[in-house]
């Protein structure tokens, strides 16, 4: 089959396409975890998968979070590479311990003679009520503790590079995919994340962050479904003459420090744009490299948009006080550009 | 009214609640579902089909006994007695809410009737033994009840809590629904054993199954284990067979039953048995039975008019509660 | 009983004698975790409780944290003032869920109607070789998620005042006491922490950092054990002629920022100093504070000294390289006063 | 050597290495204690007096079988086959351990002989699922064992892994030791049953009890368990008594110990039980024990010569290794 030449994907699509790509193309590679199977995956992640390569290799469990997931460090020490998903996020606390102890450090602790081959995906984020204990983001979490690499796809092009990077990775990648960016149908998803996919398999490394508009005024650096809310914030202000760079991180681990600095050093500024709680995660951790290594090129004092450190409310005008919207973004821009 | 009667007027108001808001969930999310919008947004996860598991434990308890419950909660707060327009109002997002539209439908919180739950599964259990623990500790002769469903059963939770609340004889009971499926995963493919009720054998406690979804088989069940817990006996596990007449979430396709399935569910209506039952036992009549669905629709009814009267939260609400201040 | 003038105590000493005086006062008070009885805690911090109080209540527990951390959930609602420990904060993630969805949600979640007065106290940091699982700090980690206040102590006074404040707190508040500040003996301790400790009881409110050191060349913004390391550095910087502030933040939530801000404002300078891992954590946090606020008073870069983003590694040579030492300490503000 | 033999001189060499680093951990800590001292820091949990599980058990185990041991692991290391001379210098904190001085006692890894450790206290179960999982998957009839003491079984992994293990009738054996202790805690009060092994109910799998710390019983029952997970026929759950010679850790003081236990478990010595049962059966000749202690010695003595003679590694070492090149 010929790839088209402009084959848009959603990027529940574009996952799922880059599993069922690997899986084809290495025998090791099993996914499961709760309704992978014939569901597809709550969120379309799997879907399909069932259908062409059956219950051995896709693998419905029970919520056993700890043991399924603990599951994938035995098995990937054995041989497999496994593709696990966390239904939420927000679940990581029953299976915390077997994450960060022991997938995350069995390399490190074993002076690298054990290698973990894992993919562990799971969805994220908020906009549609589902509250404080679904609608969470908590990468900064697992950025903080060394030992696993941290992935946020912004639109199906990444998902998919990154995914298929992920999978052909020696270390466990936590993979997390933004709900509202899957194109799901069913959920309110941003048409900027559905873009060009090639059919054929391809990898982004895992570490690069991409500059998705160039711009000279200020520098947004963000991630995930921030990534085209920064964007519509960018061109609302290119109207006004203001010249906006949105860097999209991609990856929080490894962190490419370089294009960060890169950019505010032509920009002057730098608005740092999350919907992970403000406090202690991405926001600060990217501020501080700024302050570390391009202090003298700021001429006004950083920014930061997240959530504001509170739980996720349930009701939407609760809800969209608290996670950064596109008009607090512009706003916030106008206010640093003026 | 009889206690019987009772069990069927509040089986039969939680019905007529969650048919209701099964039909207000539609509500601005057609022709394209959007779960986003409308006046009820976020997961739904109903309880129709399962009213007799809430009502024929609950029977037993007091408004001082604590309940926590799960994801799909409003079986077991109706029949805990929770204020049907707070909880209205707060599955709306509403101000008036019990949780001032912070919570939403699975995070159901009210002091009075000690009542909570939370959308993480398997997370009841070590609150419901907390509960029990302070009741020891204060002399008070109060019960604590964990429900959870069948695919609860399998989280390191509730192994714990069983094993805690065993060794110091805590006046819990867990109670396990068991309708089938947790989401698409039949109980069969999640659970090595076919009744979790045996598992109480792995803390000495008693467990009981219940089949046939049953009001009066719980409620008899329920009693035996709510008496032991109260009286200083410790914890007994009832396992109760019951079954999902909606979907596991509203809009969930449910392409995973198998054929038939859910007819026989439908079929099988404990509710329609119970009226059944007591028609034949003279308990009640065609003509009180009007009354009671009058009453319950009534009481439903006034609970949506509450809510959708009730205005929106404002949002600079959102940055408080977070923390208690002293 | 009169207080002496000068009562040293150890940490540990402090911290049972401030939960000793909380359950005499409160009947409600209990305390429960792994070995906190017969044991008095593996590192002392309920010794003499079992002893005063009784099984009834010091309880010990079987190797259930989720079940008994999420015991003072219920039991918190129900009246009880639980005072739960963790033994090693390592552990936290076999108990994750019960803590951070709930302990520290249902508040916000309830719109205030609930109330979780639970103190969940735990051991931290490394430098004695106890490798990956037992040495780490990770309160950056629960000082991310909204609703849990966050405790470090540094010294024996701060400890007790600290632990009758959380305990009276009707929120639930993470104490972390950092094992090589306890006086334990058998471990080395840090005998600036072995200070005097009043006996009546006193609480220090949550949420107020202290300026242990003036100076005025440079701002140390540190936190537990790096408190004291900080100080000798300071001393050593002295002797140097350079005046070094230190600024114990005593907790990280809630955050004293305008002590933060204050003190460099004044400095001109900060050298954030953490013994959890580098990123996405404190040292992140503060620096973007800074960045955020006290922007034009910086005259040089900010600086961060954390264990960069590696597991702690068990053999002494490899465990000093990655702590913050008082050596790295002195020589990193030598350089950043030069 | 005969197989029984070859189980005594196993244990015989275990108990040596205890012994052996019972008074190495000393080194250095004298006169005033310092965990943190010496020529071997951290904590220390010695196994002696617990060899019968771990040789019971492991004979009956390849090479690339499958071994999830916890924070005392020792004795498991040793009868799996792990080298000698690498886990102590692992131990020792040197350049030429497993790790190469970044794991220490705690985290002993040999992907040769296919041993792991942690310790997080129930921490092994899920991986041996993982790694039997990996077994079927891949169409090898290796097996997967996960040790852990009875303090673990309280876990929620405990639970979630053996339904997980019943459910796929994966390949592998949990094994508890009981050794009456978790730390300070005697078993009565952290867990609600008698016998763990009857927990095996709650996932219709055969749970066995063994009791007396006898080596020969252990290797009886494992055998049967293992053969059963070769041959498909999915998990066990072995429960073995045993006892902790030693303190939980080094330094315990066991003040929590009632008066004579700890003589009682010493008079009931399984390795000088077994001796004298292998003499009465003519299996083994003072003569042949006397050859067999002073190879034991030499293995251990060489072993630590050798961690000894190994350099520390260098500081910057401690930043390699948290994730694998391509
Ligand atoms: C720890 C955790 N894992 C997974 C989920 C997602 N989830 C929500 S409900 C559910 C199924 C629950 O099944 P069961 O316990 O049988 O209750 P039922 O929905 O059938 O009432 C799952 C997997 C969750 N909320 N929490
Ligand atoms: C999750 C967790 N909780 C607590 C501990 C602290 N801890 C280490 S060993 C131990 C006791 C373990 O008892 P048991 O499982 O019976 O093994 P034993 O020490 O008796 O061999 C405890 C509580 C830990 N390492 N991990
Ligand atoms: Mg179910
Ligand atoms: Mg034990």
């Amino acid at each position: 089959m010929a790839t088209m030449p402009m084959r848009k994907l959603t990027m529940a699509r574009a996952i799922s396409e880059a599993i069922g790509q690997e899986m084809a193309r290495d025998s090791n590679v099993l996914v499961w975890g709760e309704d992978v199977g014939i569901y597809g995956g709550i969120f379309g992640a799997t879907q399909g998968l069932f259908e062409r390569f059956g219950p051995e290799r896709v693998v419905d469990t029970p919520i056993s979070e700890s043991a399924f997931i603990g599951a994938a460090i035995g098995a990937s020490q054995e041989g497999l590479r496994p593709v696990v998903e966390l239904m939420f996020v927000d679940f990581f606390g029953v299976a915390m311990d077997q994450i960060y102890n022991h997938l995350a450090k069995n390399h490190y602790m074993s002076g690298g003679s054990v290698r973990h081959p894992v993919v562990l995906m799971t969805a994220i984020g908020g906009g549609y009520s589902d509250a404080a204990q679904h609608s969470q983001s908590l990468y900064g979490l697992f950025a903080h503790v060394p030992g696993l690499k941290v992935v946020v796809p912004s639109n199906a092009y990444d998902a998919k590079g990154l995914m298929t990077a992920a999978i052909r990775d020696d270390n466990p990648v936590m993979y997390f995919f933004h709900k509202g960016l899957l194109g799901l149908g069913w959920m309110p998803s941003d048409d900027l994340a559905e873009v060009h996919v090639p059919e054929d398999p391809y990898t982004i490394p895992l570490g690069q962050a991409q500059v998705v508009l160039e711009g000279k005024d200020v520098s947004v650096i963000t991630i995930g479904a921030m990534v085209p809310k920064a964007v519509r914030a960018a061109r609302t202000l290119a109207q006004e003459g203001v010249s906006v760079e949105v860097v999209d991180l991609r990856t929080l681990v490894p962190l490419d420090r370089d294009r960060v600095i890169h950019s505010v050093k032509k920009t002057h500024g730098a608005l740092i744009v999350d919907e992970d709680y403000r406090s202690f995660g991405m926001t600060g951790e990217i501020a501080a490299v700024v302050a570390e290594e391009a202090l003298d090129y700021l001429d006004r004092p950083i920014r930061r948009l997240a959530v504001p450190d509170v739980p996720i409310p349930y009701s939407p005008v609760l809800e969209q006080a608290v996670i950064p919207s596109v008009e607090k973004i512009t706003e916030t821009l106008r206010q640093m550009t003026q | 009214m009889d206690n019987d009667v009772m069990m069927y007027r509040t089986m039969c108001l939680i019905r007529r609640y969650e048919d209701c808001m099964a039909e207000i969930y539609t509500e601005g999310k057609t022709p394209l579902f959007s779960i986003a919008a409308g006046t009820v947004p976020g997961e739904m996860h109903l309880a129709a089909g399962q009213e007799p598991v809430a009502v024929g434990v609950i029977r037993h308890l007091r408004s001082d006994d604590a309940v926590t419950a799960p994801h799909r909660p409003h079986h077991f707060a109706i029949a805990k007695g929770v204020d049907l327009g707070r909880m209205t109002a707060e599955i709306f997002g509403r101000r008036t809410g019990l949780s001032q539209g912070k919570g939403g439908h699975m995070h159901l919180f009210d002091p009075q009737t000690h009542f909570s739950c939370s959308g993480i599964v398997g997370a009841g259990f070590p609150p419901a033994v907390g509960a029990a623990l302070a009741f020891m500790k204060q002399g008070r002769d109060n019960v604590a009840v964990a429900f959870a469903g069948e695919g609860a059963a399998n989280q390191g939770t509730f192994h714990e809590s069983l094993n805690l609340a065993a060794l110091w004889k805590a006046p819990v009971v867990f109670v396990i629904e068991d309708n089938h499926y947790a989401i698409s995963v039949p109980k069969a493919q999640s659970t090595a054993i076919s009744h979790n009720s045996e598992r109480a054998q792995a803390y000495s406690i008693p467990g009981v199954y219940v089949s046939g979804n049953d009001v009066l088989a719980i409620s008899e069940a329920a009693q035996e284990a709510v008496t032991r817990a109260r009286q200083g006996h410790g914890p007994t596990l009832l396992e109760v067979e019951t079954t999902r007449l909606y979907g596991h979430f509203q809009g969930d396709a449910e392409a995973y039953l198998n054929a038939g399935e859910k007819e026989s569910w439908r079929q099988w209506d404990p509710i329609r048995r119970f009226r059944a039952e007591l028609m034949d036992r003279q308990m009640l009549s065609e003509e009180q039975d009007e009354r009671i669905q009058a009453a319950v629709n009534q009481q439903v009814d006034d609970a949506v008019r509450f809510a959708r009267e009730s205005h929106e939260p404002e949002a600079d609400e959102a940055l408080r509660d977070v923390f208690a201040e002293a």
